[in-house]
Formats: C-alpha cells, structure tokens, sequence
C-alpha cells in the first residue's frame, strides 16, 4: 500500500508502540485513498489528545486546535471552502467531554464532515484519568474510589440527535474501519464513528482481548433506517457489542442551504464597491 | 451653532420610544440638521422605565445634555422622574388620559395620543401621533415627514401608510391647533446639507462589510447583538456566512476555522462572551491566525448591568489569552472612526496575522449620529496574503519581519498544518527549545511594524483636530480618553477653550501597540493630565503609566453604567 | 393559595404580560408548598434569561449565575449540603445551547436536583433570536433567511442519557406542572422537565394557541418505565405533542455515593489536625 | 557545603526514569541528605527523551546545574545528548547490550542492567538494579534502601518485595566488585537531620488540606494534575468531595456552588483552562465568593509546551475575568512557603469573600526537594463567617470594610440570593446607579485590608533571609524573582556574595494586592534592579512600573520553557 498512499507521513509518530490508534491512522489513509482523494484537499481537524495528533501523522492539510474544540473550526473550514473534505479526528474526551456542546450542534447544523472519534474510554494524553466513556468502577488517580458517573453511550446519542450517520467499529479491524470511514465521507452531512481503541498504557479493562471478546459485525439484515431499532440496537453493551452502521437518516445539509442561499465567498476577493456604496442610502 | 435643542422620550419598554425617535431623528436629518441620540434601556422587554436622549443642533453634536428642552412621558412614572430635567421654557408632552401629573405647570402640553389614535384608526398609531406633535414644537415642515413615512412604511401595504400619514397629520395639525404660540428656536433646514445618521453597531458593521468580512460566528449578548445583525441582514447580498454559534467559543473557533480556509473572519462578543474566547484568543495567537474580534463593553463584574454602560475590560484585553502574543486593539471615538477602523482592523489583522481586538460600548453601539458621508475610496480590503506557494511550502517560515506568507487549502498541491503546539516552520509539534525561542521572537518581532500602522491618537486643541504630524502638544490641561469618550471630551474641550482655559484632548484609538511616542510627545509640555474614563481603576491611566512613565494627575471615572455628560465632567475639575 | 404560600415573593417581576413564565413560577410554588419544603432550605440555581431571573422572584434561597452554568453550582450546592433541595430554573439557550455540554454530564453524574426548563423556542431575555429548539424555517434577526438547524429534542437525548426522570409540561397548565415538578423532586437523582412556555413577546410561531392545540396528556396505559417505547415517543412532535412524564429509570445517584463513602463535610469545620500531621510522614 | 553532586538518569518515557529516582531519592532523604530533583519530560507517554536531574548535597539546595557528576542513560539517544555535560571524573552508567557507545572513554561505567534483572527474575526489575548501583557508586549504605524498598512494595507482597530486595543487593554488589575504585566524594548521611521531601504540587495540596479545602473540582491539565490527584487520593480521608468536571468552566463553577453551599473550594488547572474559567472568576467577583485558584504555568499561546515551564500568565491573571473586581494572587517560591501560601489563600480568599490564586509552573510542580518538617501549629484554617445571622439578613451588606457577613443556606430561617448581575444589598438585580456605584466601592475598598495581609516579598542578601521588619535594601544590585525562580535566583545571589558583589534577591509571593511599599523601600538604595523571568515580555517589571514607577535596568528571560540555572544568570551578568 504504501506506495499507492499519498498520505504517508515520512517523521516519527509518538503513540505508544501497540496503541490502536495506528490502525485508525491506517484506516483513514486507506478511505482516502480508495475514494482518490488528494492530500491538498483533505483537512484533518482535531483538538488535543493522542487521537488528535493524527493530523500531524498524515500528509493532508491539519488544523490542531484546542481540547474539545476541533468541532467549530471544523465547521468554519468546511463551510467556507465545501469543496474539500473535512475529517475530524478527536478522543473520546475531547468529543464526548471538553467539546460535548459542540458535538449536540454541530450535529444540529448537519454540515458535511466526517468525525471520527478514538474511543479508547480514557484520557491517553494526560495519562489515565477516566473519560466520559469509562466503565462504571473503573479506579484511576483522579477516581480513586472508582468512576460513578453513567458512561456516555455516542451511538443512542446520535440516534437522538437524527445523526445521518452513525457508526461504530473497532480499530483492530483495519478494513471494515476504512469502509465505514468511506461510508461516513461519502454520507452527505454529519458523520459520526465511534471506533473501539484500546490504549495498552492506561486502560487495563477496555483491551484488545477485552473488545475482541465482544465485537461483533451487524448482518445485513439489520436495517439501519428504523430509528427506534437502531435506538434498541444502541443500547447494546455488555457481553456483545455491535460495530457497523448502527443508523442512517437523511436531512439537508448546512452546505446545501449556503449553496441554495448562493453564498460562497471567494479568498482574496474584494467586497463589491458599488454595493457597499449603495448602503450608505440606508443610512 | 445656532440652536441645540435636547429632548428625551421616557416610558418603559414596549411603548414605542424607538418608533417615535426613528421618525423623528430621520427628519431631522433629512432636514440637514445633526442629531445625537443615546437610548437608556434596561435589561427587559416590557415595562420598566427606559428612555432616548436626542440632542438637535446645526453644527455637529458629540454628546448628551443631562435636561432637555422638550420631555415626552409616555407613563406617569416618567412624568415622575424626569419633570425636574425640563427648565422654565421648556415643554412636557403626555397624555392627559393615561398620565397622571400632580400640579401640572406651564411647561405641560396635554396631547391626549391615544384617543387621537384611535380616532384615526387604531391606538398602535399613537407614536406617529406623538412625533406628528413634535414635528409641530419643532416648528418642521411636515412634507419631509410625510416622505419618510411613505418609505418607512412601503413594504406594510398601502392602508398601514395610509394611517400613518393620518395620524402624522392629526399630531401635527392638533398641536398647531391648541398649541400654536410655543415655539422654542429658529430651527432652520439645512438641505444641502447630506448627512448619513449611523449607530456605532452599523459603524462597525458597515466598516466590516467594506473592510471584506466573509464569515461571521457569533451568540447573541448584549450590547454587541447589533453588529452581528446588522451584518446577518447583509449576508446574502455581500456572500457572507453567518452562522449563532452555541456559544462563545464556538464561535471564536468557527472563525478561526474560516480564517485557515481563507476567510475574513470575525465575531462579535461582549464581557462574558469574551471571557469565554480567552481560550480561542491565545489559538489565535499560536497558530497567527486573522481574526477580527468586537467586544461591545457592558459593566461588570459577570452579568453586571447588562444593558449600560462601561468601558472596564481594557486591561483585561490587552492580557487576555494564556501565553504571550502581539494583537491589535482599537477603541474607535466615533461612528466615522469606528467605520475606518474596522476595515484597518480586517487588513492589519491579516496583514500581520494576529487577532485585532475593536473595544466599543453600550453607549456606542447604540447611540445614533449624523455624520457627512463617509468616504469609500479611502480605504479599501486589501489582503496581504501571496495568491502562489511552492510545494515545500513552510506555514510558519522564519522572516526577518516575523509575518510567514499565509496559505489556504487547495491553492496549491502543497498541504500545511496550523498548531496550537509550539511548532516548527512546518506546522508540526515541536519540544525543541531552540525552535521554540526562534518562534516566540518570530511572533514578537511584528510588534515593530505593527506599531508603525494605523492608528495615531488624535489631539484636540479647540476646534479644529490636530494631524498627526502635529508633533507637540500646546495646552496645559490635556484630557485623556479612549473610545466612545471622544465625543464628550471634545465637547468638554470646546466649553473649557470658550472660557479661555488652556485644555486639550488626547484621545486614543488604537491602544495596542501602544502608541508611545506619540503619547510622550503629545503630553510633555502638559501641566496636567486627567484621564476621563467609564471604569473605576481609571485602566488607561494605569497603561499610560506601565508603557511611558507619566503619571495622570486625575482622573474622572463614572462606573454607574451611564455615559458621561460634559456637566458631569465640569463638575469634576 | 397565597397566604398558604411561603415562597411568595413581594417585589416586582420583569416579566412581559401574559408570558408563560409567570404560570411556572406558580407551578414551582405550589409543588414545593404541597411538599412543604421550607424557603430557607430550597435553593433555586439558575443562568441567565428570562427564565433564570426566577430566583428573583420566589421567597428561597437563590444562586443566579451565568448564562449557560446553571447545573455545576447545581451539583456543587447539592454535593456539599444534601439536606438542600435543589431546583434549576433555566431557559432552552440556557440549558441546551450554552449549557449543553454540562446537561450530558450532570445527567451522567446523577446528583439529585430537578431541572426545570421553559422551553420557549426562542431567546427571550436578548430579544428574539432562535434556540436550540426553534423550529426550523423560523426567521429572528440573526436567522434572516429561516432556522435551519433541526431543533433539538431534549426528551429524546435524555432518555439516550438514562435520565431518571424525563417530563414535559405545558405551562398554561399549573396543576398539571407542579404535579410534574413534585414528582421530579421526589425522585432520587437527576430530574428533568422541559415545559412549553409561550413567549408572547418573540416568538410568533409557538403560541398558546398554537401548544394547546397540540399538547396532549398522556394516558395511564402509557409505560414510562420501558426505554425504547419512551423513545418512540419522544418522537412525536407535530400535530400532536405528549406531555407527562415520559421515561423513569433507576440507578445510583452520586448522593448515595458520596453518603457511602462517607463524605459530608460541615461548614466552619477545621480539619482534624492529627490527621493532618499524620501526612508528614508520607514525605 | 560539603559536597554537591549532580545526577541526570536519561532514558525514553516509559523506561522507568522514575522509578530509579524514587528510590535514589527516598533513601538519600532517609540519610538527611538534601536533595532537589526536577523532571524534564515529552508530552508522549511512550518513547521520547526524558530525564530527571537531581542535586544532592549536605546543605539546602535550590536548583539544578546543567552539568552533571553522575549520568545514567536508559538508551544509545541519552548517551548522545548529555555525555557531553559530564566532565572528567564523572561517571556514565549504561547497560552496554542495550545502549550503543561511540568510543567510551574513562568515564563511562557499563552495567549489564537488563541481563542482572534477569537473572535475579524480570527484565522490569532493572530499574531497581540501576539504583542499587547508583547507590553504591555513592556510597550510601545498603541498609536504608532494603528498607525503603520493603516499605514502598509492602501492598506489593511478599514476592515482589524480595526480587526488588535481590535486585538492590545485585546492582549494589555488581557495582563494587567491579567498579570499587570509583569514588566521587565524601557523602557523609545526617541521620538526626528531619527533612520532608515533597515537591511543589504536593506542598500547594498538603497545603489545601491543612488550610480546610473541603471541595475540589478539577479538569485534568499538565502541569496542574498532580495537586488535583494529591487531594483526591486523600478526599475520603479528609472529608473532601472532589470530583473531575466535564471541563473548566463546570470546574470552576461548581467551586462556586460549593462555596455557596460554605465549602472551602477549590479548583487547579493550567493555562488553557484557566482561561475557560475567566467568566467563572468574574463571577466569583461579583458574587464575592470565596475560591482558591491554582494555576500551574506552561508555556503558551495555547497547547503551546504542554509538559514544559513557564511563567507567561502573570499580567493575564491580574486582569482576568471581565469587569473589575479585586482578588489575590499569589506565587510562592518553594514548597514550604508553596505549603503556607496555600493554607492563607483560603483563610483570606474566606475572610475577603474574593478569589484567590497561587501561580505555579511546571517546574515549581513537578520538582522535589527536602526540607525541614513543616511546623503544622503556625497556620490554621480560619473561617471569618460569623455563625448566627437575623432573618432580615442582608448578603451584600454595605460595610466599611467592603466585606459583608456571609451565610450559608440553612443557617437559620432566612434565604438569601447569590447574584451574577450588580445587585442590591439584599442580592436582588439592580439597574440603579447609585446602588451600582456603592457596591463597586464596597468591593473595592477590600482592597485596604487585603493590602495589609501576609505576603510582604522576601528581601535575601547573602546567606540569611531578612525579615520583613528589615525596611531598606542595602544590596547595589537587586535581582526580581516571583514564584519558582526564588531558588535559583538565591543561589545565584549566593555565587555572587562569594565573589564579593554587593546583591541581593527581591523575591515576590504575593502580586496582587502588589506590596508597593515595601517594593520602594527594598528597592530605593539600588543601581541596578534586573528581574528574572520565564517569560518574553518581563511581565513582573511591567507590573513593577505601573505599580510604583520603578523601571527594571535589565531583564534575564528564558522562554524556552526548560528553568534557569544559576549558570544561565550568571552568563548573563
Ligand atoms: C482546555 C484543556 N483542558 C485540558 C487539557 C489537557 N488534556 C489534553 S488531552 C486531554 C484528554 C485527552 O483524552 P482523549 O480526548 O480521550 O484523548 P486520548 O489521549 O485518550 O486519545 C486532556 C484532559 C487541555 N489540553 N486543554
Ligand atoms: C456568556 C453569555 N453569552 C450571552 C449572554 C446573553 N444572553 C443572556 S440570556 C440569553 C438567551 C436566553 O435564552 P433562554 O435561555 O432561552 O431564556 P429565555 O430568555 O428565552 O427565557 C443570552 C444569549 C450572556 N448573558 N452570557
Ligand atoms: S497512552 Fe494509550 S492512547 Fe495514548 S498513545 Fe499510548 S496507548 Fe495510545
Ligand atoms: S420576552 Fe418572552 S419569555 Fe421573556 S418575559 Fe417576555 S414573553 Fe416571557
Ligand atoms: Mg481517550
Ligand atoms: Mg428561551
């Protein structure tokens, strides 16, 4: 593959050797690559956690914000320039945590972008704290008596919120990761996958044996369409843990309501001088 | 100046005091005369006790007058709280049937609005019947009027024109009718006189729109919900996204996100929306990302007065973000300047790729002004940005000037990153101690020439402005203001010089990079300098003295959410 | 009711005429009154906008905050005194716009503190401009051409959240909404009640009219205890708009949790000084 | 000064750097030794290049040199960087079949760390082999460290308490039997010297519990986590509710519910989030809430160096959080007064009802150093509420001093409100002027006593602490510290008094409110005043200026994120 991926980044990655977040590196390449994308049209938006330093990993265009803040810069690159495509890549605290206001409207707004969230269920970065997704009891040095708090469960969230796409996967499966990558860039409007990543050096309960024990592919007779199934569907977590496309729905999208405004500023242009002329009468 | 006429329109909200000062102030300017107009509102949408300020004058008028000439009580209340304003001489227009007045003098004109309201058709027409009267007072002819309404009106269909022009007429003509030997002044027309009448809110908003602005994120607050809308309604016809952000920082990142895109970008905030981008702010300051950021000053702390008056984050923005990176900030004085100084802060900000900070207020942002046209050849949105890039395009190239030339996605088959890391030339994390140093001195060294830009105080000395070039201030008693003061020094300036004494204002727009040596040159042969401000850490005192080692010898502060009035100001010295 | 009513406050409210606000107000009254709490142990905590000038207008202790922050000084009252009982009075910017990200986690939290919103569909305290439940098409002075993000479903992501208690009022019925409210105090942990309100002054769309033609109670076979039905119903939204209580569900609430850990500390308390110099010896 | 020895252990994160160093260290305290060991580590968790850099010797000391005596290195990369700051007669330890050396010269010491961890029965036991040769280089006795070891593996069990005992006694051993000849210098143990060793973020968190911190809400942040964690890992224990926040704003916000509630509250975080909470603090001013802050500095703008020093957020605190409103901000200098600092910011911040913050760094947080036992009896935590209060009980009390009784609910039959907007006394919103204008002044006029409390700066000349009593400096040249750099910059005070100049150190804790007087007084008799910052701009002479009108005549600044040394000051003298 490598030498048919014009996203290969040549410099030194600073990931933890085993983390899954490699394979989701790969994965995202591999979508991009069989959808024939550029590198100079891609932009990989991200706060800040391990999962966010992907954009540094990649050869694409990057934008590395702010912790939980990768969503509104996001918003703001798409919108003005609709002919590229925006992947967001964030960490289960930087999207379900920091950033979670953006995320319920972003969501809202449906503009085109792909988010794609490394759901290791725990602060990597900042070295184990618990994240919104961590299990119930889990004991870290900020939770010594163990988390309390419900995790956060994004696909009956998404569901909620008319997402109109919303997948989960596993990062070990490097290919079904990339098809669903795929699937979430050519939906048109917000994509959210939540991806299964163990981190081998802080969460010692959410393991690669852990998740490979549980994950299962959705069949193809599962219907993705039906939002009361899929909300069933969501709330399955435990012994078994669906990964596919859990739910689809269709809506416009914030680019098609700018297109049908006529609203597409140029760079580099100037305001029309007559026009600006003309409001001086208002006045 | 021949005449100066101040009246004020009190009741509470949802009586309509906007209604009768729209028609009232657009006639007058369609008349030639100047109008200056400050609204008091509070922090509701009905009731209360609200009021508009208009001051009418031949010459240009800069400030509020504590009395008034003419009071129109919509309520008792107001009847209440205003009467003491109103000299002998002067005239209070009520309604007789809705308000109350305990031993009504001479000054006391019974207009009884509502029933005249009704008699033309509906009692909503009552404020077209007040301002009919107030045309009447003001000795206007009515024709301009009738004008107004017709256009004001255009788009509610024919029978809405219809009743206005009624009740303008009925106002008018009872007033003459029953009141006929009031007359306060000669107010003559000045036709040929073309005046625009502008609020602070579209000062900044217009300026923006011609300054290029292409994408606008912002949350409604107030006071600074008025240029965000102003622009909003734009949007389509200048190609402009506007999007309300969930919050505020949304809506700071949202900009930054078009700025690496290529956009003109910007938001509007006021004191806790701010607060809330001081994270955003230093983004901006890592990644040298453009970004126009308006803050509409209201008191604080927190919520504070919500609705008044202030100018206390001065300080705070000079500061504002963790880390250290260089910034613009202006504090226009008037709608002119502030039209100017938007579309400098556009072009400065992507000139040098660092945030430019507009610091207005209430008192600004809703206060009307006439003003001659303003000149559009004169500045234009000029981008300094290189339209080609080679493939080994580097985003945070190391100049001399400290300015890397700036790319956007897609004008090239190269690819870039923007950081919020400290980073290397290439956009890409970096711990290196070495790189790091050469980064900060990088963004440091635009100081230099961002300190040559736009943006010199403006010394007044009586009537006429000093230009820049003017290089040494001439009056013993200078008076320091910034922002939305400008006017009511200037006015306090007039008064002082028309008693003979030695005064003059220096006032400042831009405030970072400080202008230093305009500042000490201006003040060195001052025997007293008195900072006028809305804050009670008299803050620009305090930066006059960090960044030049003059002390003020006083300062006059008001932090009760009120602007200053010369009277006020006299008081104090 | 009045001289029955402990929490009558005497000064002058702000509110428009005629606005819906004046009704919840009462409705707070009357269930607190029927519970008869005592106004020096309710504690009303609230952002800013119309709704959450509230606190000012009831005989109770109050916390009137910033915009969007109501629940985190929510939970740090509650935590601290749990004898309180503690209500949000908040609007739909307020709680779903600024505030969102502290909705999803203080739902996760699960402290015990019922959150009342007036959902007005509009901004109304900064003059009209849309919420995160306008509907779509709406047109304010900062949406000149139509509303077009989908509307957020409050009742449908707190039931994603396993929220313990989920209502919807309409407030022109006092009776019915204070009932709700007494319920949503009674029940252990995190409570929530949206409640269509009418603002008379903005928003020209929502009417009374227009949500009594709609609003519709729902009948005593309907099972809130059943997640994916309650689901299904938070879907209804158009001609017909159910009200009640519309999902319950049970599990720890961080209440419980501190009292097993036995963690209440006193106010004006010192720290037991042994203790304290019991800790040099671990450096 | 007997001896000073420096050792750097080098190596990849993950590599156990740490592990060495616990050892190396508990057990050179256990001999009364004076130790100071500061981190220098990546913002990765895997990989990289680390270190930590430990100075020991018989007396107290205060910073780190550059060179080093003694380097251990974990991998080929350490040996590469740092060989060169060893000079001849230092030692280089190295596993010769992991690590690649280019021409190995006398001083490098080969020890098979990996294969002798094998052998006594895991490859992880290496570290312990290190520290047991480490050990023996230094010629501590075996003794203290088998007893250290059984302490700190006790919750292990058995087992693992006797590989690590093997894997001492292995490294010890290998070390003598093949490098006896090897000796630095006497190291002489102080067995009745009662040192503590406790670094900065310990000593703001032992300080939290000792001053009655009650309540903790926190977002997780380098450099700021470790005070966090330390007062969670005692929450049950001390009675505390602590609690990670969804994010910063939540963090501070529930602090300020908690403190309605009466907690001592508190929050901790780093640039970036202290910048989320800047709305929060303002509300914390208007509402005169109570709120410990701690601020643990990085370089910036925003990610800027995320595991790196700096000292960038001083003028931004000052200033934070629009409006005005008056708080304390503190920067202590070492753990013991980081330790007394703390339990003072929550009695004043108590006493004064405003926020109070303690400004620490990276360095400050994550550097160890012994200490004398701190004296437990000289601070208590002192609440200045009154207990009963009447039903008419008026929150906002205008008082003379500014400060009003505060209650907590259910004290008794009253309620009472906490307000974000400005408010009456009874803490009901308030549009009224004059209303407005007492409350600013009521807040304000804390600022009096608040002056008068502790926190008058530590004037050092020479070998002895001068007190505060002490009203005039006497040194020619004065050099500015604040917060971290105190031990560096008393250090390099002493270098110079060797050499016969005449300096001393200024060394600010408290900023804010600034002490004025007793900067003039210490600074007056000075030629020379250079102030030592980790920053570009020399924020603290700024504030020096404006506050008194003093100008520094020089600045020494580092910005590179990495400390001083005294070598780096001295250079440039
Ligand atoms: C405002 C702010 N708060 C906190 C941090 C510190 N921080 C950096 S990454 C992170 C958590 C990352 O967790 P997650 O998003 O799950 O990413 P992961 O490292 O697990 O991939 C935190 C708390 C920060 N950089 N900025
Ligand atoms: C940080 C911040 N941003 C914006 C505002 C301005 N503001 C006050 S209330 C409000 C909206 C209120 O809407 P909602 O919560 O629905 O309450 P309503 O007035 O409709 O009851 C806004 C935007 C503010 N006070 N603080
Ligand atoms: S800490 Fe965890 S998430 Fe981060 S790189 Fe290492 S394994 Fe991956
Ligand atoms: S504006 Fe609307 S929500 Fe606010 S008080 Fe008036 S009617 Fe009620
Ligand atoms: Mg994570
Ligand atoms: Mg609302």
């Amino acid at each position: 593959m490598e030498n048919t991926n014009p996203f290969h980044y040549e410099g030194e990655l600073s990931w933890c050797p085993g983390c899954g977040d490699f394979q989701i590196l790969k994965s995202v390449e591999k979508a991009l690559t069989s959808l024939n994308k550029k590198p100079s049209e891609v932009v990989l938006v991200s706060g800040i956690g391990q999962a966010a330093k992907l954009p540094h990993y990649m050869k694409a265009n990057g934008f590395n914000g702010l912790h939980g803040r990768a969503l509104p810069p996001a918003f703001g690159i798409k919108s003005f320039n609709r002919d590229l495509t925006v992947l967001v890549t964030t960490g289960d605290g930087d999207c379900y945590g920091e950033g979670g206001n953006h995320l319920i409207h972003a969501i809202r707004r449906n503009i085109d972008i792909t988010v794609i969230v490394h759901n290791n269920q725990v602060y990597g970065l900042t070295k184990g704290q618990a994240s919104p997704t961590s299990e119930v009891g889990m004991v870290t040095k900020t939770q010594p008596f163990g988390v309390v708090s419900l995790p956060f469960n994004p696909i009956a969230f998404a569901i909620a919120m008319d997402t109109p796409f919303v997948a989960r996967s596993y990062s070990k499966d490097i290919d079904f990761t990339a098809d669903l990558i795929k699937q979430g860039i050519e939906t048109k409007g917000f994509a959210l996958i939540d991806i299964l990543q163990p981190c081998v050096s802080f969460n010692k309960i959410n393991t690669y044996q852990w998740y490979s024990q549980r994950a299962y592919k959705l069949d193809n007779n599962y219907d993705p369409t039906n939002r009361v199934k899929a909300f069933e569907k969501s709330l399955e977590w435990g012994d078994k843990i669906p990964i596919g496309v859990i739910y689809r729905s269709q809506r416009q999208t914030y680019d098609e309501t700018l297109d049908r405004l006529g609203i597409k500023p140029q760079v580099n242009s100037q305001p029309d001088l007559s026009k600006v002329k003309s409001l001086l009468s208002e006045f | 100046m021949s005449f100066d006429i101040s009246i004020k329109i009190a009741g509470q909200a949802g009586q309509g005091i906007q209604s009768i000062a729209e028609i009232l102030l657009k006639v007058l300017k369609l008349n030639g005369l100047h109008v200056f107009a400050y609204q008091d509102y509070m922090s509701r949408v009905r009731g209360g006790h609200n009021f508009m300020q208009v001051r009418i004058s031949d010459s240009p008028v800069y400030s509020i007058k504590e009395d008034c000439n003419i009071l129109v009580a919509l309520d008792t209340n107001s009847v209440d709280v205003h009467r003491n304003e109103v000299p002998k001489g002067g005239a209070i227009i009520y309604d007789p049937h809705s308000t109350m007045v305990d031993s009504p003098d001479n000054r006391f004109i019974p207009i009884p609005m509502n029933n005249l309201a009704k008699e033309v058709g509906s009692p909503i027409l009552s404020n077209t019947i007040s301002a009919g009267s107030i045309l009447a007072l003001l000795d206007i002819n009515k024709m301009d009027a009738e004008e107004f309404v017709k256009k004001q009106f255009a788009k509610k269909g024919e029978e809405v024109i219809e009743k206005n022009l009624k009740a303008l007429e009925r106002g008018y003509l009872y007033f003459l009718e029953n009141f006929r030997s009031w007359k306060f002044t000669d107010i003559k027309a000045q036709k040929n006189n073309k005046l625009i009448m502008i609020n602070g809110s579209e000062a900044v908003g217009f300026g923006a729109i011609a300054g290029g602005c292409q994408f606008i994120a912002a949350y409604p607050m107030s006071p600074s919900t008025g240029v965000f809308t102003y622009i909003t309604g734009k949007a389509k016809e200048f190609n402009i996204i506007s999007e309300q952000a969930e919050d505020e920082i949304a809506a700071i990142n949202m900009a930054l996100g078009a700025s690496f895109s290529g956009a003109r970008a910007m938001t509007t905030t006021s004191g806790g929306g701010l607060s809330l981008m001081a994270e955003g702010l230093s983004l901006a300051g890592v990644m040298e990302a453009p970004v126009v950021v308006v803050n509409a000053q209201r008191p604080g702390p927190a919520t504070g007065l919500a609705t008044r008056t202030g100018q206390e984050d001065l300080e705070y923005v000079l500061h504002i973000g963790h880390g250290e990176f260089p910034r613009f900030v202006f504090a226009p004085g008037h709608p002119e300047e502030a039209f100017y100084t938007t579309i400098h802060a556009f072009n400065l900000s992507d000139k040098y790729q660092v945030p430019a900070f507009i610091l207005i207020d209430q008192y600004f942002a809703d206060t009307y002004a006439t003003a001659k046209e303003f000149d559009l050849n004169k500045v234009k949105a000029i981008s300094s940005q290189p339209s080609a890039f080679s493939n080994d395009y580097k985003r945070y190239q190391i100049t001399k000037s400290g300015v890397s030339p700036r790319a956007y996605p897609m004008q090239g088959d190269f690819t870039f990153i923007a950081d919020s890391h400290e980073h290397t030339e290439n956009g890409h994390i970096t711990e290196d101690g070495e790189v790091r140093n050469k980064m900060v001195e990088k963004r440091f060294r635009k100081l230099k020439g961002m300190q040559k830009e736009f943006g010199k105080p403006t010394y007044y000395y009586g009537d006429k402005l000093v230009p820049s070039s003017f290089k040494k201030g001439k009056a013993k008693t200078v008076f320091l203001a910034w922002g939305s003061n400008y006017g009511v020094v200037r006015e306090t300036v007039d008064y002082l010089k028309k008693q003979k004494r030695s005064v003059a204002m220096l006032h400042f727009n831009r405030i970072y990079p400080f202008p230093r040596k305009e500042a000490i040159a201006f003040l060195k042969g001052a025997k007293e300098i008195i900072t006028v401000e809305n804050n009670y850490q008299g803050q620009f005192g305090n930066i006059l003295k960090a960044e030049t080692g003059i002390e003020v010898d006083g300062k006059i502060l008001k932090y009760d959410g009120r602007p200053f009035t010369v009277e006020y100001i006299l008081k104090r010295i």
